[in-house]
């Protein structure tokens, strides 16, 4: 981590860059926030981590609109999503300084307060070059320890590769994280009954407050307005008022994203209800996979994605009951 | 003062469902939130907060006002009915209970909300103490004491039994609704023969061993030096901080919608194709489209809106309610913000500035 | 809020019989809106429209629902009623309660009850519309063809003769294109130079004709009615007004190993050159790639023999810019390599051509000067193969999938001509299938077997083998005698697939005008648009469209220029107002719906907007409403709603639900 | 009136049709007689691909019971290209559909030229009669929208 | 088992992954071949039994023993038909049959014969192995 705050510090100084977009230390030991440093004393407060979770491509948003340059510090996952920006013109290459950086796989707290653990004083064990498995809690109510892998979030155990789909320079060592299927979850949900299908997301749904994080913090998502905040379509935008409502939206909201969703997985990391958001945007992907071939968006800043694109041998809509 | 084993809850559930209805922590889909309650229910009393606070059930995140219907060229407007019908939350925390003083101030000052006032008046709220706090718990800074909730009735769980203490007119009856299942607790009697000490005792040795704890939580000691005076109003405000601060706020809604203080909403129409059904839903102040107006927003930017959330917690709200804050340290947000901001990040960063 | 009309037709008896008409009204008139509600017998007739143009008078009428038979039918007759009456014609909807209502059901209460429920959806929609006004561009009176073959001649001499000047650019040194190459035409045989010629005399003399050859197209910008094109005016390093064509300088010009490509490179050329004798102009150009002098300055021979003093070194490109209303692709075609046609053997022997080689081998221009004899030794040939569809119909990556069309009917002219001119040559040809559909053309074929004796055998040819002795070994099949046969060629020539020009892929990306898989372009309708791309103001002449023989490629290029005409005459054009609209306040500029638009409508500009007060310079899309078709495939591919289309909004839709399912 | 007094459910079904194909084909049916249920209502659209997504959830939303697609068939498309846009479109909101538990069967694309009258009909006779088999909307519907 | 001409004809397609209706008739493949002479039926032929399911008449002909398998004709084919794949995937039909389906790698010796070309043993011990 020092190496990146050294070299952050070296492209600041020789005028490459004018600030610094990375993690600033929390105030917590798993709380770190997506931050601006524009100075080499801010640096000090640098931080990453395995709580640096936060895929900083979106802010990149805002920060191509700024004057001068950006370093930015891009995880191998988020590299995709700021790929599919540079696609979107979104977001401006040649105000980007790119430092790739490596990763062990990202921790959730949820997943290690889901174990039984409460009243976090301090988590040693996280940081990007401790080579260990696991994690050792200090606890209010004394001490714990839980292996690195399960308190990973979801995303890593199905990590799309270590490798950075762009940058200008690359920091730091990753360990692969991948011990499961992509696509298994859906899998199993699609082997269910319809009507095991309804309840299981029914369930899931009825859980969302329509605080629409999953959507802000979605790099796909950068919309100026959402159609959900128009008054074109008059959503409820953000009144959990019917269930039908949370339907909608969550459909509209992987459909829009469809051929365009990196699976950076934030909308499930964000969703303060715990809702499995990408259960959506993955089952979109496993069909583009399977009915148009194998598509990755952001792998590449050029391919034209497979809902602006077909093909005249394009399966008809009824494969889905044939499929079945 | 009264108690009952822990195991026996389901059938006191199930006799204040007979007559009232019941709302309390319920785990769905591995989440905990206050919800209505049933024998499948899988109820989660140990759960210390929920995802949402429970101030849903005196203001929904969602309710119709009224409807209106058409037929021919006439229309008819029904307002919708008032809530007539008891209903206990059972579980609260001090912190929800604290919350909902707040909103009282909001909402029962003239003009009062007729629709919350209902809510207030058939709502008993059973609130139970925080036997194990955490690390975002802050309500002591609040003045809020977690080892003592006051409310209808107050319980505490220890090892297996839950005392039960009225604190209200609204409490005793609730006590008397459901005396057959509980057992007085007898001051005298010591009955842990080891301990030798009575149970009101060990009940006090609960709480202090809970105040120990609060004591020693990283964020016990804020200081609300400079905050909720209005002579500091204009300097907070125009502090270069907010600049800093705002930035990683992603202007989701999630702090507004776990807060159990926030209480702004917005006011909406549905057309059902029969007619208009006019309802009101929790609104975020976070939200690019608050307070819009036919000219635009009088907040045009993200860091206006980062800072109307916390000056309004923190200044504007103490400033015109007799120094109450509108934050009753539940910590909710600090552990549910997606970018990992909170209000106890900027009581901090604008500690120092005066 | 709008003052809507409803307006029931009885159509007589065809809509009253089974709907209650008068319910109709009774129920339309309680919708919110309407002001007015009335039915008549026939709302089409002379009469029926003096209502509905009464009504929006009096009653001030802001917009009108027709409730009668399909908007394919009258919906143009109500729109131009309630323009009379002063009512922007797109303030008019049709609920079709005949085709979709009364004539399919028999209840009448059920289709009271549906015919009701599409009035209110029609309501519901027209209260959402907004007055839309047609559209005006100019018309700038020029076209532009692009290839300068018999495609673009014709296109050009039929556009010019309409009165308008056109512009023919021809990236080679003359015009004249493929059809130049060719000896004889079937089903004819006469000779191609002697109809080809006139017309190219009569293109570049003609008055309204303006040719651009070793000149390419650019930079195309703007859109129907108003190209604006920069074609690019190679240097030819002779000038053009001084050069007599006397030809002396090729003559002279000591470079002369350069592979001679009219002749497909059966012979070879001076570096100073035109390509053949009826070039037109008949100015040469300098092919500075193989010219000493431009390879190492020293040489210089051509300036000094030039009487004319015509030869400029110090030539550079030019870039003209013209602009068109117009513009005519006729890039034509080339034939597909054949290195990978290994069995062939054609890049082993050099007795193994193709067809247009033998073209240029049988011409008296050529390179052989019209005597048939094999390359590699000039002896005549006593026994020819012919091997049909070389990579036509294939379904590899060596080969194209679909039918040259061509080869059948110059295989059978190639054949003839040989059996005619040299009776002693047998002339097999190997065949998958004869294919002569065309104005006496299997009679043509028939002819090549029954007089000319040509041995047709159905059967495919496996191998080509090179013998030490010269002879070419070819192992075929006859598929209908079940034999394998073996036999001894002298000359092989292959009837290989033809491929559209390679650089139309470039020319139609600058046109934003679509190509398919093979890098044909596509016509804006297969069977009822087929000489028009569906970029609007670009028309198809010729191969460059689909495979095509002359009279076909000279029909195509006439109804080209007819369009092109159609559109040329216009002083203005008037666009269909249904067009796609991008809100620039919410547009993020994702060029999401560009990659959607089969018109190439949407562009994006970066403009500085006022949003709700705060001022910024966005980059977002917007639509050009005269290339704008209006099929809204734009408004569904963005995720923001930015994209509308007019007409049939979002909320007009959502409207039209909602009463439907209300 | 009187059937809606009748217990006999009556779905209701959307059509979206595109303008040049799929509501010629419609008015064909018309003009031949070709009947079908009067439960079928047809939206005109310019293409295929002028329906959103949100247009077909916003139909069940406010109490369709079954929503069909009708546009020029594959290489017909008057835009030439829309319906292939509107295929993967669809393709890809039924399966999202289906995987929510949403009976597949209430959603429907179906290729109908100018030209088939009778493929229209019988479309639609067949669609009505599949969504009477799966009876009304209660997974897709939004409970206020009910009477 | 005994199998119908068309689950014969089934079989073939699926074991050669040849889909004999892409064939043109052009018959590049006899023409290539270089066993034709010795053929009965011949490699464009084959092909059409195929399509016309006349299994039977295909498994007992001695074409299937005089294929080189040099695949010049699965090289050479413009419709990418693959007339070679079903000659092997006869062959393999025959050598099923024989050994009443899948027999294993140590039975095939016996049944090795001069005539057998080498590489309908190679793809022999390829599907076997399986």
């Amino acid at each position: 981590m020092q190496e990146l705050v050294t070299r952050a510090k070296e492209l600041l100084a020789d005028g490459t860059v004018v600030r610094v977009l990375g993690w600033k230390r929390g105030d917590l030991s798993y709380n770190p926030e997506p931050a601006y440093f524009n100075s080499q004393e801010e640096l000090e407060q640098f931080v990453y981590d395995g709580f640096c979770g936060a895929n900083l491509s979106k802010y990149m948003i805002e920060g191509s609109k700024k004057e001068g340059k950006t370093l930015v510090f891009l995880k191998p996952c988020d590299t995709y999503s700021f790929n599919q920006l540079i696609k979107e013109h979104r977001v401006d290459r040649d105000k980007a300084y790119i430092i790739g950086v490596g990763c062990r796989g990202k921790l959730d707290v949820e997943k290690i307060k889901a174990q039984g653990i409460k009243g976090i004083q301090n988590i040693s064990g996280a940081g990007i070059e401790e080579d260990t498995d696991t994690l050792n809690i200090r606890t209010i109510y004394g001490d714990k320890t839980c292996t690195y892998g399960s308190a990973m979030l979801e995303r890593c155990h199905v990590c799309k590769g270590k490798e950075h789909m762009i940058f200008d320079e690359e920091i730091g060592e990753s360990k692969d994280t991948k011990d499961a299927d992509r696509f298994a979850e859906i899998e199993k949900i699609e082997a269910m009954s319809p009507e095991e299908k309804f309840a299981f997301f029914q369930k899931e749904l009825s859980k969302c407050i329509r605080c629409n994080a999953c959507r802000n913090v979605c790099p796909a998502c950068s919309c100026r307005k959402c159609v959900f905040d128009s008054n074109q379509f008059d959503s409820a935008q953000k009144a959990n008022v019917d269930s039908f409502e949370e339907k909608m939206f969550h459909i509209i909201r992987a459909f829009h994203v469809a051929g365009r969703c990196t699976d950076c997985g934030e909308c499930s990391r964000v969703c303060p209800q715990g809702i499995p958001l990408h259960l959506f945007n993955r089952k979109f992907i496993k069909d583009i996979n399977e009915l148009y071939g194998e598509y990755q968006a952001g792998a590449d800043t050029e391919s034209k994605g497979p809902l602006t694109s077909f093909t005249f041998e394009d399966a008809e809509p009824g494969i889905v009951v044939e499929r079945r | 003062m009264y108690k009952i084993a822990k195991e026996n809850l389901s059938a006191l559930f199930q006799t204040i469902a007979e007559t009232k209805e019941l709302y309390l922590p319920v785990k769905i889909s591995g989440q905990v939130n206050f919800a209505a309650w049933d024998e499948e229910a899988e109820v989660s009393l140990e759960t210390l907060k929920t995802v949402k606070s429970p101030k849903d059930a005196f203001f929904p995140q969602s309710e119709t006002l009224y409807t209106c219907k058409k037929e021919g060229k006439k229309i008819t407007i029904d307002p919708e009915a008032l809530k007539e019908k008891e209903f206990v939350v059972f579980g609260m925390k001090a912190c929800d209970v604290k919350g909902l003083e707040v909103l009282d101030k909001v909402f029962l000052s003239d003009p009062v909300d007729t629709y919350y006032a209902a809510r207030r008046e058939h709502g008993i709220i059973v609130a139970m103490a925080c036997h194990e706090p955490e690390e975002s718990c802050f309500c002591k800074v609040f003045g809020v004491d977690c080892a003592e909730p006051a409310a209808d009735v107050s319980v505490w769980m220890v090892e297996g039994t839950l005392y039960w203490k009225a604190g209200t007119e609204k409490g005793e009856a609730l006590t008397k609704s459901v005396e057959s299942l509980l057992s007085p607790v007898e001051e005298e009697k010591k009955d842990g023969l080891a301990a030798g000490i009575s149970e009101l005792e060990k009940l006090e040795l609960e709480k202090q061993k809970i105040r120990g704890i609060v004591e020693q939580l990283p964020y016990t000691q804020l200081s609300l030096e400079g905050w909720g005076k209005e002579e500091n109003l204009d300097e907070k405000f125009n502090s270069p901080k907010w600049e800093e601060l705002y930035h990683p706020c992603l202007a989701c809604g999630t702090c507004t919608f776990v807060c159990p203080t926030c209480q702004c909403y917005d006011i909406k129409d549905y057309d059902t194709g029969h007619g208009i059904k006019r309802y009101r839903c929790w609104d975020s102040c976070m939200y690019s489209d608050f307070t819009m107006m036919a000219h635009g927003n009088n907040r045009t930017s993200q860091m206006q809106r980062f800072r109307q959330r916390f000056m309004h917690k923190l200044m504007y709200f103490p400033v015109n309610n007799d120094g109450m804050f509108s934050c009753v340290g539940c910590g909710r947000c600090v552990e549910k913000c997606p970018a990992s901001l909170n209000i106890v990040k900027v009581i901090k960063a604008m500690g120092g500035d005066q | 809020m709008q003052r809507i009309g409803v307006f029931v037709c009885h159509c007589g008896s065809n809509i009253a019989a089974t709907v209650d008409v008068k319910k109709v009204v009774e129920m339309a008139a309680l919708e919110p809106g309407v002001v007015h509600a009335e039915d008549y017998q026939y709302m089409c007739s002379e009469a029926g429209q003096a209502k509905i143009d009464a009504a929006i008078k009096e009653k001030n009428l802001t917009g009108i629902v027709v409730c009668s038979c399909s908007p394919r039918m009258h919906e143009t007759t109500f729109r131009n009623a309630a323009k009379r009456a002063g009512l922007n014609p797109y303030m008019v909807e049709i609920a079709n309660i005949r085709e979709h209502c009364s004539w399919i059901h028999k209840n009448m209460e059920e289709a009271t009850k549906k015919a009701v429920i599409l009035a209110r959806a029609a309501i519901a929609k027209v209260s959402l519309n907004t007055p839309l006004q047609q559209g005006e561009s100019r018309v700038t009176k020029r076209a532009l063809v692009i290839g300068g073959g018999i495609a673009g001649i014709q296109t050009a001499l039929d556009i010019a003769e309409a009165g308008y000047e056109v512009d023919i650019v021809e990236k080679t040194p003359s015009i004249g294109g493929r059809m130049s190459q060719l000896d004889k035409t079937f089903p004819t045989l006469d000779c191609s130079a002697c109809i080809l010629t006139p017309k190219m005399v009569e293109a570049s003399a003609h008055e309204k004709i303006n040719i651009y050859t070793y000149s390419e197209v650019e930079k195309v910008s703007g859109f129907v009615g108003d190209f604006t094109v920069d074609i690019r005016k190679k240097a030819r390093s002779v000038n053009m007004d001084k050069c007599t064509g006397c030809g002396v300088c090729q003559e002279k010009c000591p470079s002369k190993k350069t592979p001679n490509e009219f002749n497909r490179g059966l012979n070879t050329r001076s570096a100073i050159y035109t390509p053949f004798a009826q070039a037109i102009p008949n100015v040469p150009v300098i092919d500075r790639e193989h010219c000493t002098k431009f390879k190492t300055g020293k040489c210089g021979v051509c300036a000094k023999v030039c009487q004319a003093g015509a030869i400029e070194y110090d030539q550079q490109d030019e870039i003209v810019t013209e602009k068109y209303g117009a513009i005519v692709v006729a890039t034509g075609f080339d034939v597909i390599k054949l290195d990978q046609y290994d069995e062939y053997a054609y890049s082993q022997s050099p007795d193994v051509i193709t067809s247009l080689e033998l073209e240029r081998i049988m011409n008296a221009a050529g390179p052989t000067k019209g005597h048939l004899e094999r390359i590699s030794d000039h002896k005549a040939p006593k026994n020819m193969v012919f091997i049909q569809c070389v990579g036509s119909r294939c379904a590899d990556k060596r080969g194209k999938s679909y039918c040259s069309k061509i080869c059948c009917m110059y295989t059978a002219k190639h054949a003839m001509l040989i059996r005619d001119k040299y009776p002693d040559v047998n002339v097999t040809v190997f065949y998958i299938d004869v294919r002569t559909p065309g104005k006496n053309f299997d009679e043509f074929y028939r002819r090549a077997v029954e007089e000319y004796g040509v041995n047709y055998i159905k059967g495919q040819v496996g191998k080509v083998a090179p013998q030490p002795n010269g002879q070419l070994l070819v192992q075929g099949v006859d598929l209908i005698d079940n034999k394998q046969i073996l036999m001894e060629a002298d000359m092989v020539v292959l009837a290989a697939a033809i491929e559209p020009n390679k650089d139309v892929r470039k020319i139609a990306t600058m046109l934003t005008a679509s190509i398919d898989t093979n890098n044909f372009l596509t016509e804006a309708h297969p069977k009822l648009r087929p000489v028009e791309s569906p970029t609007a103001g670009v028309f198809l002449s010729g191969v460059c469209q689909g495979p095509k023989d002359i009279p076909e490629t000279v029909a195509q290029a006439g109804a080209a220029a007819v369009k092109a005409i159609g559109l040329l005459a216009k002083d203005k054009l008037l666009t269909n107002p249904c067009t796609a609209k991008s809100d620039e306040l919410l547009c993020n500029g994702c060029s999401t719906c560009a990659n959607v638009c089969p018109y190439g409508a949407i562009s994006y500009i970066d403009k500085e907007v006022n949003d709700h007060g705060i001022r910024e310079t966005r980059h977002f899309a917007q639509v050009n409403s005269a290339l704008c078709q209006g099929c809204g495939a734009c408004t569904v591919a963005c995720p923001s709603g930015a994209m509308d289309l007019q007409g049939f909004s979002n909320r007009q839709i959502i409207a039209e639900v909602d009463a439907i399912c209300r | 009136m009187s059937i809606e007094k009748t217990n006999e459910f009556r779905p209701k079904i959307v059509a979206f049709c595109c303008n040049w194909c799929s509501y010629a084909g419609a008015d064909l049916a018309g003009s031949s007689r070709l009947g079908y249920p009067a439960d079928v209502k047809i939206i005109r659209v310019p293409c295929s691909c002028r329906v959103n997504p949100m247009f077909i959830l916003r139909a069940f939303e406010k109490g369709a019971d079954g929503v069909i697609l009708c546009g020029c068939h594959p290489g017909d498309c008057h835009y030439t290209t829309g319906n292939y846009y509107a295929r993967r479109r669809m393709t890809l909101l039924f399966s999202m559909l289906d995987y929510l538990g949403v009976e597949n069967g209430r959603t429907r694309v179906e290729w109908v030229s100018a030209a088939e009258g009778v493929k229209f009909s019988t479309t639609m006779n067949e669609f009505v009669e599949k969504i009477h088999s799966l009876g009304k909307n209660v997974r897709l519907e939004d409970l206020r929208c009910r009477n | 088992m005994m199998q119908s001409q068309k689950e014969k004809a089934e079989l073939i397609r699926e074991i050669s992954g040849v889909n004999p209706s892409k064939c043109m008739k052009c018959g590049k493949c006899s023409a290539s071949c270089p066993s034709f002479q010795e053929m009965d039926i011949k490699p464009h032929q084959f092909v059409s039994y195929v399509l016309h399911e006349d299994i039977d008449a295909l498994l007992e002909s001695k074409s299937l023993w005089k294929c080189l398998s040099c695949f010049a004709c699965v090289e050479r084919c413009p419709r990418d038909v693959k007339p070679g794949k079903l000659i092997d995937a006869a062959r393999q039909m025959v050598i099923r049959q024989k050994g009443a389906d899948y027999l294993s790698a140590d039975e095939i010796p016996e049944l090795l014969d001069p005539e057998l070309p080498q590489q309908l043993l190679v793809s022999a011990f390829r599907r076997y192995r399986r």
